[in-house]
C-alpha cells in the first residue's frame, strides 16, 4: 500500500513541513493560508504537470499546520523535529 | 366432494375468521382439502367482508380459488343481496341471520333462518353469532364433525375467548337442521 | 531539496492508491474530508471506536465521493439514497457506526425525504452534507442552496428558487445534533465531527465549501483562492446560535456553530426497549 | 413442520423467517401489505427487524445497506412500488448483494386495481431496471409452493450474490391454504459464501463459480460497494474491458446455474398433442382445463414454469413435444412471446384472458378452444 512518495522537505529547529510533489495540484490554499509565508510556488512540474509549493522561508515556519488543514490533497504536512 | 360456501358479512363480524376456522379444520382435522379467499372493503370498517371457501376430499377437485357456485352461503348483513341472489343455485343451502337479512329475498332458496345473533347474545355475545351459525352449518351439512371445527378452534383462537367460541358452536349444532 | 519516502499521517485512513482525488484543484472538499478524519483519528485513538466498526456511505455527486476514498468500510451507492442505505446498515448490526456523506443535492434534494426521515426517527447514523451551492459534478446546475438570482446551467436568466435552509429543517425534527462549520475552518469540522462520533441518534453536520471550478464560475470567483478567501469572510462563528440565523446569506453571512445538541433516545434505544 | 392453514404472503413470510431472514423493510401496498403486518408480528420474536420506511425507493435501499451489513434481507411490494424499487434493484444487481423482492402482482398501469389480481408484471420483474442483467424469479401456483420457491428464492440470492424475485398475485397472497412450515434444519437453506482471508480481499474478485465471496461491513476486511461499474477491488473502471468482464460474469453466473434454477411442472405432456403453458395462480384453473379436454379425448397437457426467469429454453424444446402450443395468461400476452421464440417450429397461440378476479374455466375453455 505504502507506496514512495517523492517529497520535498524542509526543515528549522523546530519544524519540518513536508509537500507530497505528485499530489499537488497548484490550488494555492496552503501558500495563501500560511500565516508566516512559509511558502511559496516550486518550479518543479509533477506528474500531473502541477507546480507544488516550496517552503523556501522554513526559518519562519510556527508550527500552526494550517497549510496542512487547509489542503484538500493530503499533500502537505508539517512534523515537529528535534528533541 | 365438493362444497363451495360463501359468507357475506359486514367487517368485525367474524366473516374471515369462519372462512379459516372452516379451512383448518378440514384440511388438518377432517383430512379434506381447502382453499379460502377473502376479500373486504379496504374504505371502510363495517363494510362488505367475504369469505369464500371450498372444501373437496382432493385438491384435484378444486379447478378454481374462488366459489362460482355456492352449495352454502351464510348472510350475516344484507350487502348486495341481488348480486349474490344471481349466483346462487336453486338447490344452494342458504343460512340468513333473519334479525338482519330479509327472509323474503330467499324463499326460492333452501333456506336455513335463525335469529342467529341474539341466540349468540343469550350465551354470552353477538361476536360470536359466527359460530353459531357455523355449529347450524355442520349440523345440517355434515360437512365435517364437529370436534374437528373445535380442534381449529383451539389452535386460533385466544384462550379467553376460546370457551364461548365452543358454546356458541355447539348451541348452534343443537339447533333443530 | 531532499527526497524520502514518509506518509501523510492521514494516509492511514485513505485508499492512498486513489489519490490524487478527482476532484477539481482547490475543490474544498478534501479539506472537510481530512478534518472528519483527524476527528475519528482521536475517537481511535481514544479507544471509543475501533476502525474496523466504522462503514461509510455516499450516494452520488462529488461529495458522495468521498466515500470512496476512504480506506474503510464504505459503499458508493445512489442519487439521494446513501441515507436509507446507511439506515439499513445500522438496523442490521447496531455495533457499527455509520457515516453518510454526501452534497447538498444528494443529500437534501433528491434525498431531502429520506433526510427528513431518518431526523424524523432520530436514527444513530452521522450525515456530514457539504454545501457548495451548485450540482459540481454534472456540470453546474441549480441546486436546492443555490442562492436566489445566481445564473447557473440550468437558471441562465437566474434562479428564482429561494434556496433551502437544511439546518433549519434538520433542526426542526428530532436530530440530536445539528452543528455547520466551513472548509474554512477545519478544526471546527474535526471538533463537530468528533463530538458526532461520541453521540446517539441522529447526527447531521453541514459543511459549506467551496466549489471554485463550476460555482466559482458562476458567480465569478473561479480562483481557488480567491473564492476561499470570499468564503471566509463570510462565515461567522457563534457557539450557539439561533435557527434564525441559520439561513445561509452570502451578503449578511453564514453563522457556523452547534445548533442544536440532544442527548434523546435515539432510534436503536426504541428499538430495544420494544414499546416502553 | 408445523401444519397450519395460511394465505400466500403468509407462507412467503414464514419461509422467509425458516430461510434466516434477519431484516425487512417495506411500504405499505395492497395486496403485499399484510405480509409485512405479519412479519412485523413474528420477526422481531426471531432477533430480526421490521421497519416500515418512508416508501419504497428507502425500502429497497435499506434492505440493500442490511444485506451489505451481513444479514437476509427483503421486501415486498406490488406494482406502483416496484416501479419506484427500479433503480434499487439495479443496484443489488451491479453490488451483488442477495436480497429477496416478493413482488404481489395487483392490475395496473399506474395506480390502477389496487385490490385485485393479473399476472401483467411479469416482464417488470424481468427487465424492470436499465442495464444488462438476469435476475431470477419464481412464480409459485399455491400456498404450498410459495413456502418452497421463497426458500429457493433465499437459496438463490445467497448462492449466486443476486436479487430475486418471487412473484405472486393478489390472488395467491390472500388464497387460504394448508402449510406444511418447514423449520429450519428441516430444509436446505444456503448460506452466501465468505472469504477465507483478509489478505488480499477484493469485494468482486469471483472465485470458479463467478460469484466474489462476500465480506460484511464491520468484520476489518475494508469492503467498498460499488455501483459504478467496477473491477475486483470495487474501482470505477470506466473502460471497455472491464465493463465487458463485469456484465458478462454477472450474467453468466446466472446462466451457468440454469440447470438448478430452473424448475418446473409437466402434465400429461408425454403424449400430449396440445400443450397449455401456464404459471402462477392462473395455472390451477388452467390444470382443470388440461384435464377437461383430455378426459374429452384431446391429448392435452399443461407445462407450468415455476421459474419465469431465466427461461431454460432446452428444456422447454425438449418437453413441450406437441404440435399446438396455447399459453394462457392474466395479461395481453406476455410469456407467449418467448414461448412463440423458443418453439418458432410449432404453431404457438396466445389466450389471454383478462379478469381481475383470476380468469375462470369458462373464460379459459373459451380462449383455448378458439385455437382447437
Amino acid at each position: 500500500m505504502a507506496h514512495a512518495l517523492s517529497l520535498i522537505s524542509k526543515e528549522n529547529k523546530k519544524y519540518r513541513v513536508n509537500v507530497i510533489i505528485d499530489r499537488c495540484k497548484e490550488c494555492g490554499l496552503c501558500i495563501n493560508i500560511c500565516p508566516v509565508k512559509v511558502l511559496s510556488k516550486s518550479g518543479i512540474l509533477n506528474k500531473n504537470g502541477y507546480r507544488p509549493p516550496d517552503p523556501v522561508n522554513i526559518e519562519k515556519c510556527i508550527g500552526c499546520r494550517l497549510c496542512e488543514y487547509s489542503c484538500p490533497d493530503f499533500a502537505i504536512f508539517v512534523e515537529g523535529v528535534g528533541k | 366432494m365438493k362444497k363451495e360456501i360463501l359468507v357475506v358479512g359486514r367487517g368485525g363480524q367474524g366473516v374471515l375468521l369462519m372462512g379459516r376456522i372452516i379451512g383448518l379444520a378440514a384440511s388438518k382435522y377432517a383430512n379434506l382439502y381447502a382453499v379460502s379467499t377473502e376479500s373486504y372493503a379496504s374504505e371502510t370498517r363495517g363494510g362488505e367482508s367475504r369469505a369464500e371457501v371450498i372444501v373437496a376430499s382432493d385438491i384435484g377437485e378444486i379447478d378454481y380459488l374462488k366459489v362460482q357456485k355456492p352449495d352454502i352461503a351464510v348472510f350475516m348483513y344484507p350487502f348486495r343481496l341481488d348480486y349474490y341472489l344471481k349466483i346462487l343455485r336453486p338447490e344452494t343451502l342458504v343460512f340468513i341471520d333473519n334479525l338482519v337479512v330479509p327472509e323474503e329475498k330467499f324463499s326460492n332458496y333452501n333456506l336455513k333462518s335463525q335469529p342467529y345473533s341474539s341466540i349468540a347474545e343469550s350465551i354470552g355475545s353477538q361476536r360470536v353469532t359466527n359460530m353459531v351459525i357455523l355449529g347450524h352449518m355442520l349440523k345440517v351439512t355434515g360437512l365435517m364433525e364437529i370436534k374437528h371445527v373445535q380442534e381449529a378452534l383451539k389452535e386460533i383462537v385466544p384462550e379467553k375467548w376460546l370457551e364461548l367460541n365452543i358454546k356458541a358452536l355447539e348451541k348452534g349444532y343443537s339447533l333443530p337442521p | 531539496m531532499a527526497l524520502t519516502i514518509k506518509t501523510h499521517p492521514l494516509d492511514r485512513h485513505l485508499r492512498t492508491d486513489r489519490i490524487p482525488t478527482l476532484y477539481c484543484p482547490g475543490c474544498g472538499l478534501g479539506i472537510g474530508l481530512g478534518a472528519m478524519l483527524r476527528g475519528l483519528q482521536k475517537r481511535i485513538d481514544e479507544g471509543s471506536i475501533s476502525p474496523d466498526s466504522v462503514v461509510w456511505v455516499g450516494g452520488i455527486g462529488c461529495s458522495a465521493r468521498l466515500s470512496f476514498y476512504v480506506n474503510y468500510d464504505s459503499a458508493h451507492v445512489l442519487h439521494g439514497r446513501a441515507i436509507p442505505f446507511a439506515v439499513g446498515v445500522k438496523l442490521a448490526n447496531p455495533e457499527l457506526t455509520v457515516i453518510v456523506v454526501g452534497g447538498d443535492g444528494d443529500i437534501a434534494g433528491i434525498g431531502g425525504n429520506h433526510l427528513l426521515h431518518a431526523a424524523r426517527r432520530n436514527i444513530d447514523i452521522i450525515t456530514v452534507m457539504f454545501t457548495n451551492f451548485v450540482y459540481a459534478m454534472t456540470g453546474g446546475q441549480v441546486a436546492p442552496t443555490t442562492p436566489l438570482g445566481v445564473r447557473t446551467t440550468t437558471t441562465p436568466h437566474g434562479n428564482p428558487e429561494p434556496p433551502l435552509d437544511v439546518v433549519k429543517v434538520v433542526s426542526s425534527l428530532n436530530a440530536n445534533y445539528v452543528a455547520r462549520a466551513s472548509i474554512t475552518t477545519p478544526h471546527y469540522i474535526e471538533q463537530y465531527f468528533y463530538k458526532a462520533l461520541g453521540m446517539r441518534g441522529f447526527r447531521f453536520i453541514e459543511v459549506v465549501s467551496t466549489c471554485p471550478e463550476v460555482y466559482g464560475r458562476h458567480i465569478g470567483l473561479r480562483d481557488p483562492v480567491e473564492m476561499y478567501n470570499e468564503l471566509k469572510k463570510r462565515v461567522i462563528y457563534k457557539p450557539r446560535p439561533t435557527l434564525e440565523e441559520a439561513a445561509i446569506n452570502w451578503e449578511k453571512g453564514i453563522v457556523i456553530g452547534e445548533y442544536i445538541v440532544r442527548d434523546n433516545p435515539g432510534f436503536i434505544d426504541f428499538l430495544r426497549g420494544g414499546n416502553k | 413442520m408445523r401444519k397450519v392453514f395460511a394465505s400466500g404472503n403468509i407462507a412467503v413470510a414464514e419461509a422467509a423467517m425458516t430461510a434466516g431472514l434477519k431484516f425487512y423493510a417495506g411500504y405499505p401496498i395492497t395486496p403485499s401489505s399484510d405480509l409485512m403486518e405479519y412479519l412485523a408480528e413474528e420477526l422481531p420474536r426471531r432477533g430480526g427487524v421490521v421497519i416500515q420506511m418512508e416508501d419504497e425507493i428507502a425500502s429497497i435501499n435499506a434492505i440493500i445497506g442490511a444485506s451489505n451489513a451481513g444479514v437476509k434481507s427483503m421486501t415486498a411490494t406490488s406494482g406502483p412500488g416496484l416501479s419506484l424499487m427500479a433503480e434499487g434493484i439495479g443496484l443489488a444487481v451491479i453490488t451483488e448483494t442477495p436480497i429477496v423482492i416478493a413482488h404481489v402482482m395487483r392490475a395496473g398501469p399506474s395506480t390502477g386495481v389496487p385490490t385485485k389480481t393479473t399476472q401483467s408484471d411479469i416482464f417488470m420483474v424481468r427487465w424492470l431496471t436499465h442495464g444488462d442483467y438476469i435476475i431470477p424469479s419464481f412464480a409459485p401456483w399455491s400456498v404450498q409452493e410459495a413456502f418452497d420457491l421463497t426458500i429457493k428464492a433465499f437459496n438463490t440470492s445467497e448462492k449466486l450474490r443476486t436479487p430475486v424475485f418471487i412473484l405472486s398475485d393478489a390472488i395467491l397472497a390472500h388464497v387460504w391454504e394448508p402449510l406444511v412450515v418447514k423449520e429450519p434444519g428441516e430444509v436446505e437453506i444456503i448460506e452466501r459464501k465468505t472469504p477465507r482471508s483478509k489478505e488480499g480481499y477484493m469485494p468482486y474478485l469471483p472465485d470458479e463459480d463467478l460469484v466474489p465471496p462476500m465480506a460484511p461491513f464491520g468484520k476489518g476486511y475494508k469492503v467498498l460497494v460499488e455501483s459504478l461499474v467496477h473491477d475486483e477491488k470495487g474501482y470505477y473502471a470506466p473502460n471497455n474491458e472491464k465493463y465487458k468482464q463485469l456484465v458478462t460474469r454477472l450474467n453468466a453466473k446466472i446462466t451457468r446455474n440454469i440447470d438448478w434454477l430452473f424448475e418446473y411442472e409437466g402434465f400429461f405432456l408425454d403424449d400430449a398433442d396440445i400443450v397449455l403453458v401456464a404459471y402462477g395462480s392462473v395455472a390451477r384453473t388452467v390444470f382443470a382445463l388440461a384435464k377437461q379436454l383430455r378426459s374429452s379425448g384431446l391429448r392435452t397437457g399443461l407445462f407450468r414454469p415455476k421459474t419465469l426467469w431465466p427461461l431454460h429454453e432446452k428444456v422447454i424444446r425438449d418437453r413441450i413435444k406437441g404440435r399446438k402450443i396455447i399459453v394462457v395468461e392474466n395479461n395481453i400476452g406476455k410469456l407467449a412471446l418467448d414461448v412463440e421464440r423458443i418453439l418458432c417450429d410449432r404453431e404457438v397461440y396466445k389466450a389471454p384472458v383478462l379478469n381481475l378476479e383470476s380468469p375462470t374455466l369458462k373464460e379459459v375453455k373459451e380462449a383455448v378452444t378458439q385455437w382447437l
